[in-house]
């Protein structure tokens, strides 16, 4: 299920929110004829955290400013690097284990810009796009990052 | 004025929004973060708390006003 | 079609040559129970290169020894990254502007070293692993690298 | 003593393979890198060239004989 979508007039870039990330749609999103490298960050849901068992994680999201968030996110990445297509997508609610959370995706010219953008991004979203990750373990539950 | 409330910040007020009682007294995002830690000393214990208004951080200084969309936004942790 | 396939016996690793990459297998390939981040580079056939236009691309393996280097590879990463999963797939034969030539996966508990054990992975394999690229212009063809 | 062809190194000699004829006096890489060079000079054109013996690429002074599986690398272009 789509939840929010937001597509640049220039298909540069898919930037969204979904229930469900499909993988299979990331490399046709992803294809440009100028391309010769593409990175893809996929965060996954872990089995473990500090060392207790994960059973399942619940992806909360401020929508409309995540999707603002995530939008000021690949203009900046457009303006440090030539950049031919980007995807940012974030899945919300319910994810168990193995489940893709988010994924990133860069396509370029030259696989160096490839990387820096997509690493950039993922450090960026983690430090700046309003989502809360609930933990389930087996005795109780935890918003991650609440606490020190 | 409304609040909007996510995550651990529900749970520790109890509730998906906030209304602020009259007479408040909270003109700026300052004086909501004062306001919120005075009335629910459990935030003091987050690692961080961020107020956005109209969808975007808003910084300490900004003066907040019933026609804008505001939200708490606790410690994130996307990705 | 799949020309070679070694996988190790503790499926750690997916290391093989094929006439086409399937990008649809590959999340299931990194898929572990501890990974929190998955980074992908996919190398694509761009449709110009020194700005003449490319038609097409051949690709020619010393097959065998191709997979030696890459096994080489993948051993070296596994030594200096705690890596959980590894997928190292070239392509060989002819392929179309768009296409995916190569793939490198990397399934690790945290993104950092799945992004530099990642970005390892396609250097090293442009340095040593003997495969040969053949642009077809339209008025001529060229063995990429092969002259200064 | 039998070479395995690649690439552009099929295109100068006009083969997928190449057997040295008698009397060649090649012992070691370097010799063969020698011999190559001389009897196919449009090989010193190319950025490098590589020898493989048994599937390793292969220093200089290492001594070749029949038995191995002998390969020259033009240069590589992968990825």
């Amino acid at each position: 299920m789509l939840l929010y979508r937001r597509l640049a007039v220039d298909k540069m870039k898919t930037i969204k929110l979904v229930s469900h990330i499909d993988l299979n749609e990331i490399y046709g999103l992803l294809q440009h004829p100028e391309a010769g490298g593409i990175d893809l960050f996929i965060g996954t849901v872990r089995n473990h955290a500090k060392g207790k068992k994960v059973l399942k994680l619940d992806f909360e999201g401020y929508e409309p400013m995540a999707l603002k968030e995530m939008e000021k996110l690949a203009d900046k990445a457009a303006k440090q690097w030539p950049i031919l297509r980007l995807v940012i997508i974030h899945a919300l609610g319910t994810k168990k284990i193995g489940d893709p959370v988010v994924v990133i995706g860069i396509a370029s010219a030259h696989r160096n810009e490839a990387f820096e953008a997509c690493r950039f991004l993922i450090d960026e979203l983690k430090a700046t796009v309003p989502i809360w990750k609930k933990e389930y373990f087996e005795d109780k539950t935890m918003w991650v990052n609440a606490h020190p | 004025m409304q609040i909007i409330l996510f995550g651990i910040a529900k749970d520790i007020i109890g509730a998906q929004s906030l209304t602020l009682p009259g007479g408040h007294g909270v003109q700026t995002v300052h004086d909501l973060k004062n306001w919120l830690l005075d009335q629910y000393p459990a935030m003091g214990n987050l690692n961080s708390m961020a107020i956005a208004v109209d969808q975007e951080y808003a910084q300490d200084e900004m003066n907040l006003s019933e026609n804008q969309e505001i939200a708490l936004i606790p410690p994130i942790s996307g990705g």
